[in-house]
């Protein structure tokens, strides 16, 4: 794949870190406003995949199996498990998923226990995941050749 | 009761696509339009009349909400309706190499 | 309101007819984009902003993902042929169709009408955000009362990706 | 006790995550964390059904009924579930010790062994759920890893027959879901044992459900009108996963849903009870029929276990129409007590069938039976297991298979349906001759001309361990009519679905 034009990798470039940066936000801010980890974890990819589709040389070195992402998922949601056994170890009565955190107040960012850090953790695991589907269909076809 | 009768009705027409269309993209966008139809449904069920976004606020008032459970359903099969369609484009485009068409007569090396 | 959502909804049928029927994939994909984004707009007059977010930029990457498949095979439908399996087939579900509402309008006195949803379970869900400590009640509710769901949504994804690069392999077996 | 019940899915899922990130690192690292993981589970399973002889309940996250609602999403272990756990990981782990060795003739081995896991994951989760929703993403779970288990081999055959498989069953996800959404609109919650004790007796709405129920499970149990995905399917998946599939993932992710769900939350009516023994009657002669004409060993296989699962739901299935008549109690819970039983023969000696025909494609490179003949001489194991396993499914005394059958029959006797016990007799000396032409074909002839000058070996250690265990509880499985272990292992199953009411009293106590 060549990429696209001049101005269109320009633009990317400009628009795509505020794309990332307003994931981001999405996931951070996932317990008080609309939102939350899926929802930002998807367009956290979206700004990868506009990169890769605006700038076609990336593509060419992108391998099917980019272990980085690959880890990167796999990690993210074992920290999700770890977090729900935390739960089962910290609590008297072993409970799963416990909310072991303190919740603070509703409405200020650090609040809701261990909610923030599961979005950030799902964000991450469906960021990962999203690119790594999307380079995977991309990519075939050049893999099938060689 | 329009609303549910019309989502219903997307319901079938993405079944009508999955039975008949010959062509594997097709097939898919059909089982797609049938998880949008369900998905569709699940929200007008948990809709109450003149309540609010299910979220605790200043900027949002503090009235009936509407029911959180079916949203927190959906949110969870639109990931699991992207996570099929994607398994199927991925078989799809695979069947399309090996065979050189998307017609699903004639991808038919399995018989009896 | 119950307006728009008629409106909305016919434009998402007539969108996906098209869709199924096109000549050319890439515009029945386009055009199954219709049934997407109008999901979007039926979720934000619903009152269901965490959906719409999630909603839209799933369909935008399923799109994406749609056309670069399109894009790497072909666009062109298959050419048409009327045999009598398709018009069995097409009556089947015109039946099956007839049936279903027949049926779903017999039931319909059990159930409760639009806007009249009565809470059970999700009573709870709303009057105990506080236990949660969470604003936003559905990230409440997938997040801690029902947080082992989304441990079983991020696996369906993980799995995903997993058998997308498994089927994705240039060779299944050694030499 | 009760606490440990959550690690029925942190352990499967826990063990895929691992081996995901430590598997490309460290050297075998798969092939001894996943056995190894499902051998704790056989272990935890069998605590279980020693220490706990009522219904366990836990509730994720510790949330406690409100106004005796319950709001937690449960785990419920009881009779039936600690039957079907007992299953999924014995199988599981037969399953996982051949695939050590079988899976080196393919590539990315590690991608095979986390799907395997997650596969575990998924039915467990069904298994010990007791929320209609956690079912639905948990059979997401399952079902999505069978796609790509079932396309393991990335040929022309296996691509399409996951293809299909996965656009009926894709189908069958969304009605599932959509009844759900029904369920929801009635009764305002998921908990099964809370729609339950809301959910109205009679009326329209509860049939309609129920047959939507039926579809969307029956698709995924390849039921008789259901059933065009299977043998595709599982035939061409690698050997051990059609093991898997066969022997237990339709059972878990299909019947033991339909099971559950209809009589513990259900209260069922006689017509559907009477559809669902015709539509159990008709598999198992559909499937015997279909097979007869083939050549292939796993299809043959496959068509057999559309016939076999048959028995089960007509069993079943008569049990129920008992039920619902208020007949006599005894021969309702003795025809269930079949079922069961044959269920769990099923998943053993179908199983070994799968393993036995996986080790001979390995061995010698074809499934086609006229290609094959007199592998008895090279083949010691094999034959032997595979004999076992043909005498075991055509119901010949004293193998397991001749006395599930042989009480399914009584038991259709004794409920006055001379028909059904009719076609059970008929379609049990078809298969024999449809076994015998397997064995006769495969290794007893004396043609040895189609592989001449070929150097055909036994299977390797793991692959004819495997075999051997299963060929022993083949045998061993004839002693669960003893007392003891019969009161351990199926009377609590039977009993929950005997009581089926019940339920709803021990989860939420009303």
């Amino acid at each position: 794949m060549k990429g696209m034009t001049i101005i269109v990798k320009k633009i990317t470039q400009i628009v795509a870190p505020l794309i990332f940066v307003y994931g981001i936000y999405i996931v951070i801010h996932g317990h008080l406003s609309p939102g939350g980890g899926f929802a930002g974890g998807v367009i956290m990819a979206g700004a990868f995949i506009l990169q890769i589709l605006a700038n076609g040389s990336i593509l060419s070195k992108l391998r099917k199996q980019e272990s980085g992402l690959e880890f990167l998922e796999s990690a993210a949601i074992l920290g999700f498990l770890i977090i729900a056994g935390l739960g089962l170890l910290i609590s008297s009565s072993l409970t799963f998923f416990f909310n072991f955190l303190s919740k603070g107040t509703i409405g200020k960012l650090i609040s809701a226990g261990v909610i923030p850090i599961e979005n950030v953790v799902v964000g991450l695991e469906v960021c990962a995941a999203i690119t790594t589907i999307f380079i995977a269909l991309a990519v075939f076809e050049k893999e099938e050749k060689e | 009761m329009i609303l549910f009768v019309l989502c219903l009705i997307l319901f079938i027409i993405g079944l009508y696509g999955v039975v008949t269309k010959r062509n594997l993209i097709k097939i898919i966008l059909g089982i797609a339009i049938m998880e949008y139809s369900v998905n569709l449904f699940f929200i007008l069920i948990g809709y109450v009349k003149g309540a609010t976004a299910p979220i605790l606020g200043k900027a949002f008032p503090k009235g009936p909400f509407v029911d959180p459970l079916p949203q927190a359903m959906i949110l969870t099969a639109i990931v699991i309706g992207l996570a099929t369609t994607a398994l199927l484009l991925a078989v799809a485009i695979r069947l399309y190499r090996k065979y050189g068409t998307f017609d699903i007569r004639k991808i038919n090396s399995l018989k009896g | 309101m119950e307006i728009y959502l008629v409106i909305l909804l016919v434009l998402m049928i007539l969108g996906s007819l098209y869709s199924l029927n096109a000549r050319d994939l890439l515009s029945a994909v386009i055009s199954y984009g219709i049934v997407g984004f109008g999901l979007v707009i039926c979720f934000l007059i619903l009152q269901a902003p965490d959906l719409a977010i999630v909603q839209i930029v799933v369909e935008v990457i399923t799109l994406i993902i749609m056309i670069a498949v399109i894009k790497n095979t072909t666009r062109d439908e298959i050419k048409k042929q009327t045999n009598y399996k398709a018009a069995v087939n097409f009556l089947m579900i015109v039946i099956f169709a007839l049936v279903f509402f027949y049926v779903f309008d017999m039931i319909t006195g059990a159930l409760t009408s639009f806007g009249d949803h009565f809470t059970r379970m999700s009573t709870a869900y709303i009057a105990g955000a506080r236990e949660t400590g969470s604003a936003n009640l559905v990230t409440g509710v997938i997040f801690d009362f029902r947080a082992y769901d989304t441990l079983g949504e991020a696996t369906v994804l993980f799995t995903a990706v997993i058998g997308i690069l498994t089927i994705l392999r240039i060779k299944g077996r050694k030499k | 006790m009760d606490s440990l019940i959550p690690l029925f899915v942190i352990v499967p899922l826990g063990t895929a995550f691992l081996m995901a990130i430590f598997g490309r690192v460290i050297k075998g690292f798969n092939k001894v964390l996943l056995p190894l993981s499902l051998l704790f589970l056989c272990y935890l399973v069998i605590r279980f059904m020693l220490k706990e002889t009522g219904v366990s309940v836990y509730k994720v996250g510790g949330f406690e009924p409100v106004n005796g609602i319950p709001i937690a999403i449960y785990m419920i272990i009881d009779g039936l579930s600690k039957f079907m756990l007992l299953i999924i990981s014995t199988i599981g782990f037969i399953s996982s010790f051949y695939a050590i060795s079988y899976i080196s003739k393919f590539t990315a081995e590690r991608k095979f062994f986390i799907l395997f896991s997650l596969m575990i994951a998924g039915m467990n989760g069904i298994v010990i759920s007791g929320d209609i929703f956690n079912i639905f993403v948990f059979l997401e779970i399952a079902a999505i890893s069978s796609y790509a288990l079932v396309a393991f081999g990335v040929e022309k055959q296996e691509l399409e027959a996951s293809f299909k498989y996965q656009i009926l069953s894709g189908v069958a996800s969304i009605v599932i879901l959509l009844s759900i959404g029904f369920i929801y609109w009635q009764t305002g919650t998921l908990n099964i044992a809370d729609i339950s004790s809301v959910l109205p007796y009679k009326g329209v709405f509860t049939k309609f459900v129920a047959i939507l129920f039926i579809v969307g499970f029956g698709l995924k149990a390849a039921m008789f009108p259901f059933h065009s995905w299977l043998p595709d399917a599982h035939s061409s998946a690698p050997s051990p996963i059609s093991a898997m599939l066969s022997g237990v993932f339709i059972k878990a992710v299909g019947l033991y849903v339909i099971f559950r769900l209809f009589f513990n939350m259900f209260a069922f009516s006689y017509e559907l009870s009477f559809m669902i023994a015709i539509l159990g009657t008709l598999s198992m002669i559909v499937g015997v029929l279909l097979a007869i004409g083939q050549w292939d060993i796993k299809r043959l296989l496959a068509y057999h276990s559309i016939s076999q699962m048959g028995y089960v739901v007509m069993a079943i299935g008569i049990g129920m129409t008992i039920l619902s008549n208020n007949g006599n109690k005894t021969v309702a819970a003795f025809s269930i007590f079949g079922g069961l039983y044959h269920l769990i023969n099923h998943s053993v000696f179908k199983s070994l069938l799968f393993l036995n025909a996986g080790s001979i494609e390995y061995s010698t490179g074809t499934r086609n039976l006229r290609k094959l003949g007199g592998l008895a001489s090279v083949m010691p194991i094999t034959s032997t297991s595979s004999f076992i396993a043909s005498m075991s499914i055509s119901g010949i005394p004293p193998f397991n298979g001749f006395f599930s059958k042989l009480i399914i029959i009584i038991a259709a006797v004794q409920a006055r349906y001379y028909f059904f016990a009719l076609m059970a007799v008929i379609v049990s000396i078809i298969t024999l001759g449809s076994f015998l032409k397997i064995q006769k074909y495969a290794f007893y002839n004396k043609d040895k001309s189609n592989w001449e000058g070929k150097n055909i070996k036994e299977s390797p250690f793991s692959m004819s361990f495997a075999m051997i265990i299963l060929a022993v509880l083949c045998l061993g499985l004839s002693l669960f009519l003893i007392p003891t272990l019969k009161n351990v292992i199926l009377n609590p199953a039977v009993d929950v679905l005997i009581n089926g009411l019940k339920y709803s009293m021990a989860v939420i106590g009303y």
